[in-house]
């Protein structure tokens, strides 16, 4: 008895980490790009599935997963430059509702032509057979994989931490975000800056994308089916707020790993708990700044 | 915003008055005739086109619901399709049970219902702005969908309900029908549809509540040290727009006499987004307009090829990068383009 | 048994961050007076309006008008009980035309301003009087002018008009001159004059020239602390204010 | 350059629309067909759309309906309701459609039988289970090639039986709505009229777009079950299925909708051992099955459905039922078109097959088979292998089982 209470906990914690893990990774990139450029990017879960099916590509023609992991995100990131000076770069200025409304609409640009380039079927993703085995742990069978995707997310949790804190350059992206006029007066090209950020963000919705295909595989709805948990992550945590993604992803995780077992009827509503949870005591998100 | 009637700046600046009045008078006879066409439409076209046309004016009065939220509290939702939806599985459970009833009481009440329940989730929305409002909204719709599609006995799940028919169409309990005609229905439709769009048109176009609302889009804080409640003027036409909402998918449940979670899922409140900034948001019938376009191009282009979405994609991304007013916000500034010379020629 | 003050403000405390703003001021000010409020930059006296006209909540202390405690009350019920204010940074409607400007403070001082049952274009005295406070601060030919589009001296009158409109019992003035030329201040301090008549005015001003025509008691403030109280002319001859203000007025 | 982009596309699109009226025939009778040619869940809808086109073309080289060809409207449902009912009522106010062929989404289908009972015009549903559709809410229009809830359940159940006997305990999992709650009804069903000594060790529900499965997994793996049944489909069993074998997942898995090669492409070798059914498999043993596909795969070599499939099936008998149907009654008239149809019996590509005349579902032997490795099966894929049929007398619904007050009249349907 005891030893199956706990397996459970142990599976549990382990689900709740994942679950953790995923909604943390493909929120962070959104996050990111709101919290320095201000910009909100409908269409960020849509760069996510790309990431999936580029990695698909890649990992068929290399037949390494690891190749995909490495350029998938990066040819994502790159995509995203292009976008980002010939139509993200008019909208900084505009408002939230332009940048909705034009994210909106790649966002219908990228489902059907990713429909062209890769048809309406799903496709399944083989992880590297380094990490397809399973471990057991007091009586729990733990995929490898998961262990990957929640040491991948605290890999990224830590690179864009040391980024963003250690470096000179997060330094200078920091006070971009802040007061652009004076870093450009101190002659950084906040454009470039600007430009650089929003290449990180799709840079981590890839990777995301990347780390979710073996996983879930890729398919046409997965954009669709990642945006409402991104978002409410992002809204609880507080626009913008890394940290506030970070620690509302592990409340998912948490309701999520354990619920699932205990409540697995009202499983559609956990994302929902944990916003109005929050919500309900820090109006703003966890880390929202008290003006927005 | 109205023209400011001020007599004497008329006086002063007559060019200017008139210029001024010559577009409201230009757009008062264009609304006119866009309404007129709207009710001749049995006479004038097939029972296909007026079947689309009926889908199409209940699209376009909740792209006006939404446009309310956005043009005038700057408010933009990405979750209204929870009080269309709310109110077409309102409408079809109440057909389902008062069918005797009279049926514009019954869109009445549902309205009504759609506005009480806007009132309390915009308790929760209205105190955000921006970007914050936006996706509150959209969390809260995607609840609203949530529970339509799981509960099965009120909602009939991914069934959808059907098999609810008005039994009188009008105010007279007498007059029975079967099975409305696509004309009857249609304009049964625009009977309540004109009345209910107009009232709110005029609400915010010539009253002080408009007025107020107005005031406290374009400066909430100083609206605010002028004594305006800027949190209850906000909930206030967050309140109207959902009872718009509400009547408007009453309507498109008695139109296609069937609902689904079609009418309140996310992709829906993204298409009345697309639906109202199309046809152009400057203008009050602006979404409506946008809404006819809308069902319209979307038959021809998905008759054409199966990646239409692609190409609506990208007129979408066009109109707002270069069209910010939509078509008819195109139209309104080619007018005045073309007024432009002739009014100073007139001095 | 004193006569009540019309605003008293009792050990009021604010702090940002940590950094004290205001600490444990009193303030006292009676119906009709005419009160000056000066001090260097960082005095609090911006921060002071805020917390009377309710744009920041105080730390401590509470806040009494016609003495009733205000503290709780949100800005626009304040507005409602007679207090109105203008901005040191403008604050207009600037989309709006000068009269939509002017008749949105009319519309909410009449009580009309969310009535759905009266066409806008019906309320002929509303309209009288938009016309007539224009013309008060020299707007009247400017009705339909957009307020983005009015020189700022204009937009700076646009912003007492709206004040002036609500015909408020307590007047608050935040820099009305800030940013003026010297013609541009003489013309407001005229305006002013002419138009304030009985009511009570709290003024915030770095121009001495406008304080010492607009005020018959003047507060100086220094680091969030009363320093001291008069009239213009003990003011003047104080030296503590010569040393901590006018001198670094006249540096 | 936005005005000659413009102009260019109007131009082009012009071209393209007039085609196919130039080639229409004189007064054909046209068929709607409602499919999902747009969005996520295009691909659902190909095969259908492939079958229904197919058959129509068949039908048209033996001579068509009554003498006249049949022209096809194809319609996209977009996955939406109102809007299928919006373009299917179009379709037969303007094009005077007589036989409305569809659809994915139980949803659409509900639209699609609101418009035919309006306009009288027959309804064939190659898609949408609900057992109740036939039952309970049972509407005249609609015909129902698809097998219903029960019936699919049972047949899975009676595959499990026979390829894996010694299974005793079963684990239950299927997406938490309507169409899941049924099917787990169904499964408990069909197990205790099958195999009651069968036990039915767990049972639970997750949401739709689960994207991990580990929780569920980890219930399976614990509850000591020796199967698994489920009624997911798309994604969530694509998940499902490879999750499971990364997991280790001893217990083989039967699913309502696994035998859809856009699932197993997506599984692999994962899915062999697994059990699949539906009303028609390219691997059942008859004459008329090989036939046709010889023929399919003749015509279709080079596409990304080189050999039919179970949707292919579906869609085309129901195609093929309609324009049956019509040619006995010598006419398209709904009353005389219905009378036909009901009770209505021929040898179709699935097998010897009865339009049940009390409740319009038809009755066929279903098709079931495992999943097997790739050298032996006409997909590059693990696919099903030779089809077992259920027999109608172990999967058939009684007449006075299905809630439909004309069969409850009419015990022996």
């Amino acid at each position: 008895m005891s030893s199956h209470v706990a397996s459970l906990l142990v599976a549990g914690s382990l689900d709740a980490l994942t679950y953790w893990s995923l909604a943390f990774m493909v929120a962070a990139g959104l996050t990111v790009v709101f919290g320095m450029l201000g910009f909100l990017n409908a269409a960020h879960t849509s760069f996510y599935m790309l990431g999936g099916y580029v990695a698909y590509t890649v990992a068929g023609a290399t037949g390494s997963f690891w190749a995909a992991l490495l350029l998938a995100p990066l040819l994502v990131a790159v995509t995203g430059v292009i976008l980002e000076r010939l139509l993200f770069a008019k909208l900084y200025r505009a408002g939230h509702a332009s940048q909705l409304l034009l994210t909106i609409g790649l966002a219908y640009v990228i489902a059907e032509a990713s429909k062209l380039v890769w048809g309406d079927s799903a496709f399944a993703v083989a992880p590297p057979p380094s990490l397809a085995g399973r471990i057991t742990v007091l009586g729990a069978t733990l995929p490898v994989y998961h262990l990957f995707i929640i040491g991948a997310a605290m890999v990224l949790v830590c690179v864009i931490a040391a980024l963003l804190l250690g470096t000179r350059l997060g330094m200078v992206i920091r006070a971009a975000s802040v007061h652009p006029e004076m870093v450009g007066a101190l002659g950084f090209k906040v454009r470039d800056i600007y430009t650089l950020v929003f290449a990180v963000g799709l840079y981590l919705a890839a990777f995301a994308g990347v780390v979710m295909a073996p996983l879930e595989g890729v398919y046409p709805a997965m954009a669709d089916d990642a945006l409402v948990q991104a978002f409410i992550v992002v809204v609880a945590g507080g626009l913008g707020s890394l940290p506030g993604a970070f620690i509302v992803a592990g409340l998912l995780g948490l309701v999520q790993g354990f619920g699932s077992v205990f409540f697995s009827a009202y499983a559609m509503f956990f994302p929902f708990t944990v916003l109005g949870g929050v919500l309900l005591f820090r109006p703003v998100g966890l880390f929202g700044a008290k003006s927005a | 915003m109205t023209a400011y009637p001020d007599a004497l700046a008329e006086a002063r600046s007559p060019r200017r008055a008139q210029v001024l009045n010559l577009h409201a008078t230009v757009e008062a006879l264009v609304t006119v005739a866009l309404l007129a066409v709207l009710v001749a439409a049995p006479a004038l076209f097939s029972r296909a086109t007026i079947n689309d046309l009926g889908q199409a004016v209940c699209l376009g009065l909740f792209a006006i619901s939404f446009n309310i939220l956005f043009k005038y509290s700057g408010l933009l939702s990405f979750g209204h399709a929870a009080f269309f939806g709310f109110a077409a599985y309102t409408q079809a459970l109440l057909l389902q049970s008062f069918a005797g009833l009279p049926v514009p009481l019954l869109i009445l009440a549902t309205g009504l219902s759609a506005s009480v329940l806007g009132y309390l989730i915009g308790q929760i929305c209205v105190r955000r702005s921006g970007a914050y409002f936006s996706m509150t909204t959209l969390a809260i719709a995607a609840l609203f969908y949530a529970v339509a599609f799981k509960w099965h006995a009120a909602t009939g799940g991914t069934d959808g309900l059907d098999s609810f028919m008005p039994s009188s169409l009008m105010l007279l309990p007498r007059w029975h029908l079967d099975s409305p005609g696509i004309s009857e229905t249609y304009l049964l439709v625009l009977a309540i549809l004109i009345p209910v769009a107009v009232a709110a048109w005029a609400l915010l176009e010539l009253t002080p509540f408009g007025s107020a609302v107005v005031a406290v889009k374009h400066n909430e804080k100083r609206a605010a040290f002028l004594g305006y409640d800027t949190h209850r003027v906000k909930l206030a036409n967050f309140t109207l727009a959902a009872g718009l909402a509400g009547v408007a998918g009453a309507l498109w449940a008695i139109d296609n006499s069937f609902v689904s979670t079609d009418s309140i899922d996310l992709s829906f409140s993204t298409t009345v987004v697309i639906i109202a900034f199309l046809g152009g948001s400057v203008w009050f019938w602006g979404p409506l307009i946008g809404a006819v376009v809308y069902i319209a191009a979307s038959d021809w282009l998905s008759a054409l090829t199966p990646h239409w979405q692609i190409w609506l994609g990208l007129a979408f991304i066009l109109v707002v990068l270069f069209a910010p007013g939509g078509i008819t916000g195109l139209v309104k500034s080619l007018w005045r383009l073309a007024l432009r010379p002739q009014a100073a020629a007139n001095v | 048994m004193s006569e009540t003050p019309l605003l008293r403000l009792d050990g009021i405390a604010k702090a940002f961050a940590g950094t004290p703003v205001l600490v444990d001021l009193d303030l006292s000010v009676r119906a009709g007076e005419r009160r000056g409020l000066i001090g260097p930059n960082g005095a609090g006296k911006t921060t002071l309006i805020n917390v009377i006209t309710g744009a920041h909540q105080p730390d401590a202390g509470d806040i009494l008008f016609r003495g009733k405690s205000i503290r709780r009350l949100p800005p626009h019920r304040r507005n409602r009980l007679g207090i109105s204010r203008s901005f040191q940074i403008l604050s207009l409607f600037g989309e709006m035309t000068v009269g939509e400007n002017i008749r949105n403070a009319i519309l909410r001082y009449r009580g009309l301003h969310v009535s759905p049952r009266r066409l806008l274009r019906r309320l002929d005295t509303i309209f009288t009087e938009v016309a007539a406070v224009a013309e008060m601060v020299g707007l009247g030919r400017a009705l339909q002018e957009r307020a983005d589009n009015l020189p700022y001296g204009m937009q700076r009158r646009l912003d007492i008009a709206l004040v002036l409109a609500q015909q408020p019992e307590l007047i608050i003035l935040d820099e009305p001159a800030a940013g003026l030329s010297a013609a541009e201040t003489r013309d407001l301090i005229a305006v002013l004059q002419a138009t304030i008549g009985k009511r009570t005015l709290i003024l915030v001003e770095h121009d001495m020239d406008v304080v010492y025509a607009l005020s018959d008691r003047i507060t100086v403030l220094d680091y969030g602390l009363v320093l001291t109280e008069g009239t213009p002319a003990e003011i003047n001859a104080n030296p503590d204010v010569r040393r901590v203000y006018l001198g670094e007025e006249a540096a | 350059m936005f005005k000659t982009l413009l102009l260019g596309a109007t131009a082009g699109i012009g071209l393209a629309a007039l085609q196919p009226a130039r080639a229409a025939a004189k007064d054909p009778i046209v068929f709607v067909a409602a499919i999902i040619q747009s969005g996520p869940f295009k691909v659902t809808d190909a095969q259908n759309l492939a079958g229904v086109q197919f058959a129509v073309q068949q039908i048209n080289k033996a001579g068509g309906v009554n003498g006249h060809p049949i022209k096809l409207d194809i319609i996209d449902t977009e996955l939406n309701a109102a809007t299928t009912k919006r373009k299917v009522t179009d379709a037969v106010l303007n094009d005077n459609a007589k036989a409305i062929i569809g659809a994915s989404g139980s949803d659409v289908v509900n639209a699609l039988v609101a418009v035919g009972q309006k306009y009288h015009v027959p309804v064939v549903a190659f898609a949408g289970e609900a057992d109740d559709m036939t039952g309970a809410r049972f509407q005249p229009a609609l015909f129902r090639v698809a097998s219903n809830t029960s019936m699919h359940a049972s047949a899975i159940v009676y595959a499990m039986q026979h390829a894996y006997p010694q299974v005793k305990k079963v684990f239950l999992l299927n997406e938490d709505y309507a169409f899941g709650h049924e099917s787990e009804t169904g499964f408990k069903t069909a197990l205790k009229g099958i195999d009651p000594s069968v036990e039915v060790v767990g049972s639970v529900f997750h949401p739709r777009g689960t994207a991990d499965f580990s929780p569920y997994l980890q219930q399976i793996q614990a509850s000591g079950a020796d199967f698994v049944l489920t009624a997911d489909w798309g994604a969530d069993l694509i998940k499902l299925l490879n999750q499971g074998s990364s997991f280790g997942l001893k217990p083989r898995i039967g699913g309502t909708f696994l035998a859809d090669p856009e699932i197993l492409k997506g599984v692999g070798n994962a899915a062999i051992g697994d059990i699949g059914s539906d009303v028609y498999q390219p691997t059942i043993d008859s004459a008329e099955n090989k036939a046709f596909v010889a023929t399919w795969h003749n015509a279709y070599a080079n596409t990304p459905i080189p050999w039919p499939t179970a949707s292919v099936g579906k869609s085309y008998i129901s195609t093929e039922l309609a324009a049956i149907a019509m040619n006995q009654a010598g006419s398209t008239d709904f009353a005389k078109v219905e009378k036909v149809l009901e009770g209505l019996h021929y040898a179709s590509i699935a097998g010897p097959l009865v339009v049940r005349a009390c409740d319009h579902q038809v009755q066929i032997g279903q098709p079931t088979g495992l999943v097997i490795a790739t050298n032996n099966n006409p997909y590059p894929f693990p696919f099903i292998g030779p089809a077992l049929i259920a027999p109608l007398n172990v999967i058939a619904v009684a007449p006075t089982d299905t809630g439909n007050p004309r069969c409850a009249a009419a015990p022996n349907g």
